[in-house]
């Protein structure tokens, strides 16, 4: 039993499914991440946890308690919207103070709590303000002091910093996390962002088409990606998915891609897990994440096994603390991410080295991780 | 959805520009006529009148056709002037406009923030009621304000006008709330609102601009009405349009046409009032949604 | 039907039962709202007064009545009836036979009513034999008022026959004038159509076509006569004719502008209020081919039921008042017509009033008085408005005179 | 767009559930009215057109006989007839003004609050307020015929109200004056709205202003066509107190509209049935022209 379990819970709109059994449990203090592109259910999946939204079937309990009845303003949580939703008639400090007006807190406990938010959030002197004279990340601040002030079991988080600028949303994420470690409270945070989902999280739930696809810490889920989805939608640039055949060569397995003039090339798979047996012979995608090719030199020095690869370079994008370098492998775009000062230029052969430690293989069927 | 929206990107030469005043000043004029025609007349004695030119300025200025039409002229067996009728037409459109555009407000906060099975049904058939033509139902609402015992009573009208302007209120209101983020509700909802708790602290003190303009129509159309206030009202509570009627539409007798006049200005006043002094915000408001249909 | 002048009787009782606790009060609706009319109500009302009894005003003006009447219809199914109200002709019949209208008999029974009030009226003003209206006033509406400058100037003398009436307006516009002021409006082409028919064809033709609704009288060659002399007469009028208020075509009259209106006996009152004098500036005469007839309509006041007995104590005092000479000399001498009662001393009108007055009981005497079908008097407003229709179409020349009388009988059938 | 919906229920206790209840609970009497005073008053008419009523209701059935009565009185035809002429011009005229004075208002217009009230304020005034003004300015004797006279030009011609054939077109001029500038309201609203980015990026691409109006702007303005069209077609068939106080239905019946037509049926013939049976087809006019439109613009909002 966590601190909040959302026990099967399924949503339909009349006759269509959105979410189908979805199964988490989060303990007291974790940071969950849904991530998931637009449409995926992750919304109505906080929506239903805020009690904004009704429960189909399954169970939600926050604190032993099945909330599937309670009103949200009796589920104790707090919510922070996309839009910050700050009451535009109200003055700061009434858009804080809000929610215990409405629970009847007197007078002078809602202006001590107001006090001590507005310090942890440095907006002392904005509390007289109304929220159309505030800034982006003003207003950000306002929104989470709503949350804050109400000393929730559960914060509810959507998209919180997707209406702010990209230096804004890296520093508003920053101090998100810094409140999260200060503060040990739980926090159920939706996103769109992986990057936002890397950084904040301590476990991550990757949604599409109304499904968990993955539950797991960032690690895990960017490790070992239960499926070609999850692989490709978390990092950034993206994990190169090539399709390729597994063949056995010299008693070991390798995976068989085609480099840019269609020649051949294998890379040697070690310790591979059993289950890759059933592939020897088939059709599989090779999945390998970007820094895991890079120029010989620039290899990971704890990597057991490095393959070489000689192919041709297409394009190379520097960006400042690293360059990404582009070459076609198996009729596919391929990027892989080197040291800045790598000696490598477009229109070239090049050795890459590529970490084979790192690379999965999916199964091109059921695009879910070979394991 | 500010005006400072209005810094268009097209540009014009100047014979274009000069062009354009011309036109919107003709149209001006246009506009501008009949009411020029009312106004020019009723400040001349009648001799002018029935001798001159219908718009040319008068000879001899009088007030004395405005002074009548308020306050002498002969509107039933009593010359007590149109000045009782004032305000009668005030007691009735003040909470008629205020009940049914309350009542439009609650509508649309209901249709666009707590949607449920059969509400966009519920809101068409609350719709096509705006289309319904009045003629059709004086006598069944004749017989209602009857078994109500509130007919000929200022209650009876007040009740004939909200129910006939509820379409138009919540059509104003539901298409001003649907742009109206939700997330402020479900935000207001987790803080611990109730149902009217967020109608009063969160959605009406966000509603200044469709205010304005219902309020606006809603005015218009019930002070406005002669059909139903000759219907429904008993003499002594009569609304104005009512008791022009009676002063211009006499039918025997010298037509005085400058008190006529005088007597029509008068009870166009308010409405002309609200739509000078509230007019901006009919433009605002209009953008902030229900053009947006 | 009669389960529903139950239901409107209850509703009734009702809704008086709550209202006669307030003081005694008649409420009264009517149109009359122009300055002399009023005026001259208020003669009625102070008179009430005297007596204690209120008054509430409730004019709606507009349409000739038709307005008042509409919200008469509302008043009644809302079950809160005015106490009386200002009717004309068949309007009063039609409410007698919905069961709304309160008995007057005894009343009457105790004024003579019977013996003072013409039959032709009394026709109106009782419904099977019973009283349920006080009438008011008799207008009659087969008049010409004419310039008498004008005619002097072009040697014309009073016209006793269409033929002179139709060369003496020839005189007219050939020198320049108009020969005859008219409103194109429906009712006003109506008035000028009832004095045409009586003028065709006399009294019997009249009865035939408009009270009787005769096909063969209403299509016949009388009728097309009578079609055209309308046409004849839409050749002396004016181009600007058209949506033309008839007070303003009396103004083209007494400005010398026009020398013949065609218009009953209200138009005088314009005369009289442009300074003039009847038999001096202005004359009167009947519409050459209708002396002896005389084609009228009355105003009159009827009584709704009511339960409660001092309202109905107020209607009584109002009936009173409504046939009291006073009151039937100080109304009718402003309003132009003639009182309802023919025991009136003359002597308060004018030379037109009086002309009216002899005529009319002249005219009740013979049997030439007959309701006005422009006015309501001659048939029900359904075959009314119908034949309006038909007669404003051929005035403005959508049918020629055979087409017309065609579409009259069309009309009426179809109206009935 | 839901903040909630009704499936939190069950095992809910009283004050949610009423929380749950109480939008239905507020907008039934607004409902309940409706069905009561629109659409049961609909039915009754719809009734009334099947019976034998004259000057009151009455209940004697009659079948279709109204309907078939209807259709021979000439009247009738000439007033559907003067609706069809009425409807389209001012509909078609008024969205033409309104857009244009839109357009020009939204150039940066100096003075736009001073003219854009003088626009607006014939919606402001009925035509029992201002019907005695049109009269005078339609009457060749006195308005503009005479006006234009004593200004020198002799051979200048307004006598439309005064023709038959052209009547109608004097009630589509005084009703175009009333709305047009309500129109122009609207379009100025959509105009205010659209985004001037888009302006922007469509002059970068060498749109001239005609074009940039013709193909940017004016298909932006589809929601406010659409009001517009819908509000005027209403007024359009609505249109009643401007007849009676401009022409009376005059000369003759030739500005005869089915309100007017129905309400002289109603109320001064005594013809009752048939004027409901005028009502019926009047409102099964507005149901086609509404129905398709809410249909769709709800459907949409989905």
């Amino acid at each position: 039993m966590g601190f909040l379990d959302i026990n099967n819970v399924t949503k339909s709109y009349g006759s269509v499914e959105v979410l189908h059994k979805v199964d988490i449990q989060v303990q007291e203090g974790e940071f969950l991440v849904l991530v998931g592109p637009s449409g995926c259910g992750k919304s109505t999946l906080l929506n239903m946890i805020a009690g904004l939204e009704g429960i189909t079937s399954g169970e939600i309990v926050i604190k032993d308690r099945v909330v599937n009845d309670v009103q949200p303003s009796k589920r104790n949580i707090a919510m922070v919207f996309q839009s910050y939703a700050l009451y535009p008639n109200m003055t700061v400090g009434q858009n804080i103070t809000f929610g215990l007006e409405m629970q009847g807190t007197p007078k002078a406990e809602r202006d001590a709590a107001m006090a001590d938010v507005a310090k942890l959030l440095q907006i002392e002197d904005l509390l007289k303000r109304k929220p159309g004279q505030l800034s982006g990340g003003q207003r950000q601040r306002v929104a989470m002091g709503r949350a804050l002030v109400r000393d929730p079991d559960v914060f509810l988080f959507d998209e919180p910093l997707s209406n702010l600028d990209a230096k804004l949303r890296v520093d508003m994420r920053t101090e998100i996390k810094k409140l999260h470690q200060k503060l040990g409270t739980t926090i159920v945070y939706v996103t769109h962002d992986q990057i936002e989902a890397m950084t904040l999280s301590t476990r991550i739930a990757v949604m599409y088409n109304g499904y968990v696809q993955q539950l797991g810490t960032p690690k895990e889920i960017y490790d070992n990606p239960a499926n070609l989805f999850v692989a490709t939608f978390m990092g950034s640039p993206a994990m190169n998915v090539l399709p390729s055949k597994l063949v056995e060569m010299n008693g070991a397995l390798h995976a068989q891609i085609q480099g840019a003039d269609g020649q051949d090339v294998h890379l040697r798979i070690e310790d591979a897990p059993e289950a890759y047996r059933a592939f020897v012979g088939k059709d599989v995608v090779f999945g390998i994440r970007p820094e895991a090719i890079t120029d010989p030199e620039g290899a990971d020095r704890n990597a057991r096994n490095i393959q070489a690869l000689s192919n041709l370079v297409s394009v190379t994008e520097p960006a400042g603390a690293d360059t990404f370098v582009s070459t076609t492998l198996s009729g596919k775009d391929c990027v892989a991410r080197m040291r800045a000062d790598a000696d490598v230029h477009p229109g070239r052969p090049f050795e890459f080295a590529v970490n084979m430690d790192k690379a999965v293989l999916f199964d091109p069927k059921t695009e879910n991780r070979i394991a | 959805m500010a005006m400072a929206s209005s810094d268009n990107a097209v540009r014009s030469s100047n014979f274009t520009r000069a062009l354009i005043y011309l036109v919107l000043i003709l149209f001006a004029l246009f506009y501008l006529l009949p009411f020029g025609i009312m106004l020019v007349n009723s400040l001349k004695p009648l001799e002018e009148i029935t001798g001159g030119n219908m718009i040319a300025l008068p000879q001899n200025w009088t007030i004395a056709p405005w002074l009548s039409a308020w306050s002498t002229a002969q509107i039933g067996v009593q010359p007590t002037g149109l000045r009782p009728y004032f305000i009668n037409s005030i007691v009735m459109a003040v909470p008629a406009v205020a009940i049914s555009t309350f009542v439009g407000a609650l509508n649309g906060y209901v249709l666009t923030k707590w949607h449920f099975r059969g509400a966009t049904w519920i809101f068409g058939l609350l719709l096509f009621s705006c289309f319904i033509p009045f003629q059709i139902v004086l006598i069944p609402m004749a017989r209602i304000l009857g078994i109500l015992n509130i007919s000929g009573t200022a209650y009876g009208l007040i009740l004939v006008h909200v129910v006939y302007g509820i379409g138009f209120s919540t059509l104003y209101f539901r298409n001003y709330y649907a742009v109206f983020p939700t997330e402020l509700v479900r935000a207001a909802q987790i803080d611990g609102a109730g149902f009217f708790q967020i109608f009063w602290r969160i959605m009406l003190p966000s509603s200044g601009p469709i205010i304005a303009v219902c309020c606006i129509w809603q005015f218009t159309n019930i002070w406005n009405d002669f059909l139903f206030g000759a219907s429904f009202a008993s003499g002594g509570s009569a609304p104005m349009t009512v008791a022009l009627n009676n002063l211009v539409n006499s039918s025997t007798g010298v037509r005085e046409y400058n008190v006529h006049f005088a007597g029509a200005i008068m009870a166009a006043g308010p409405t002309l009032l609200v739509y000078i002094v509230a007019g901006r915000y009919f433009v605002r408001g209009l953008m902030a949604g229900s053009v947006k249909g | 039907m009669t389960m529903l002048k139950k239901l409107y009787t209850g509703a009734a009782v009702l809704a008086l039962s709550t209202s006669a606790a307030v003081a005694q009060e008649v409420e009264v609706l009517h149109w009359w709202t122009s300055g002399g009319e009023a005026a001259a109500l208020n003669v009625l009302r102070e008179d009430l007064a005297g007596s204690g009894i209120g008054w509430s005003d409730m004019p709606v003006a507009g349409g000739g009545g038709s307005d008042a009447m509409t919200v008469l219809r509302a008043r009644v199914t809302a079950g809160d009836p005015p106490t009386a109200v200002q009717m004309l002709g068949f309007a009063i019949q039609d409410w007698a036979a919905e069961g709304a209208l309160a008995n007057l008999d005894a009343l009457a029974a105790e004024q003579g009513w019977n013996d003072v009030v013409p039959a032709a009226l009394q026709a109106f003003s009782t419904y099977e034999g019973s009283w349920v209206a006080a009438p008011v006033n008799v207008h009659s509406t087969n008049w010409v008022w004419a310039n008498t400058a004008l005619m002097e100037e072009l040697g014309i003398e009073q016209p006793g026959t269409w033929e002179e009436f139709v060369a003496a307006m020839q005189a007219a516009q050939d020198a320049g004038y108009t020969a005859l002021a008219h409103g194109g409006q429906a009712w006003q082409e109506a008035t000028v159509f009832d004095s045409m028919v009586m003028g065709v064809g006399g009294p019997e033709f009249y009865q035939a076509a408009f009270i009787d609704l005769d096909p063969e009288a209403l299509g016949g060659a009388q009728m097309v006569e009578a079609f055209d002399r309308m046409t004849t007469l839409r050749g002396f009028v004016d181009d600007n004719f058209s949506g033309r208020d008839w007070n303003l075509a009396s103004a083209m009259v007494f400005n010398g502008e026009a020398l013949f209106q065609i218009m009953g006996d209200w138009a005088k009152g314009e005369f009289v209020n442009a300074g003039q004098t009847a038999g001096e500036e202005f004359q009167c005469f009947r519409v050459p081919g209708t002396e002896g007839t005389v084609t009228f309509n009355s105003d009159q006041f009827a009584m709704f039921n009511v339960d409660d007995e001092a309202e109905q104590a107020s209607q009584l005092a109002m009936a009173t008042a409504v046939l009291s000479p006073e009151f039937q000399i100080a109304f009718n001498v402003v309003k132009g017509s003639v009182p309802a009662r023919t025991d009136i001393d003359p002597a308060s009108f004018d030379a037109c009033g009086q002309l009216g007055m002899a005529q009319l009981a002249e005219a009740g005497e013979s049997g030439g008085l007959f309701g006005s079908m422009a006015h309501g008097h001659a048939n029900p407003p359904s075959v009314q408005n119908a034949m309006y229709d038909v007669i404003t179409a051929h005035f403005n020349g959508e049918y020629d005179s055979a087409v017309a009388a065609e579409e009259m009988v069309a009309a009426v059938e179809l109206a009935q | 767009m839901a903040a909630t919906d009704p499936m939190l229920s069950g095992g809910a206790d009283f004050r949610t559930r009423l929380q749950n209840w109480l939008p239905k609970i507020v907008l039934a009497p607004s409902l309940a009215v409706m069905v009561i005073f629109v659409y049961g008053f609909i039915a009754f008419t719809v009734y009334l057109s099947f019976t034998d009523s004259r000057m009151l209701p009455s209940y004697g059935f009659v079948g279709f006989e109204n309907y078939s009565d209807l259709f021979q009185i000439r009247t009738w035809d000439t007033a559907v007839t003067n609706l069809a002429i009425f409807a389209s011009l001012y509909i078609v005229i008024c969205t033409i003004i309104g857009l244009m004075l839109a357009i020009l208002l939204d150039q940066k217009i100096r003075g736009e609050g001073f003219l854009r009230p003088i626009f607006l304020y014939p919606m402001a005034l009925s035509f029992i307020v201002t019907g005695t003004a049109w009269k005078w300015m339609l009457d060749p004797a006195i308005g503009l015929e005479n006006t234009m006279h004593l200004w020198g030009w002799e051979s200048f011609e307004f006598n439309w109200i005064k023709d038959g054939d052209m009547a109608i077109y004097t009630i589509v001029i005084a009703a175009v004056w009333q709305s047009s500038g309500f129109v122009m309201a609207m379009f100025l609203a959509g105009l205010r709205g659209i985004d001037n980015e888009i302006l922007k990026a469509a002059q970068m691409d060498g749109a001239s202003n005609f074009q940039l109006y013709r193909r940017i702007i004016l298909p932006q303005l589809r929601p406010a066509f659409l009001s517009a069209f819908v509000i005027l077609s209403h007024l359009a068939i609505k249109s009643y107190d401007l007849v009676i106080a401009l022409t009376g239905g005059g000369p003759g019946n030739a500005t005869a509209l089915p309100a007017t037509f129905m309400y002289s049926y109603t109320f001064t013939r005594n013809q009752m049935g048939i004027g409901a049976s005028s009502a019926v087809i009047m409102l099964m006019t507005i149901a086609a022209i509404m129905v398709p439109y809410l249909y769709a613009e709800l459907r949409e909002k989905k």
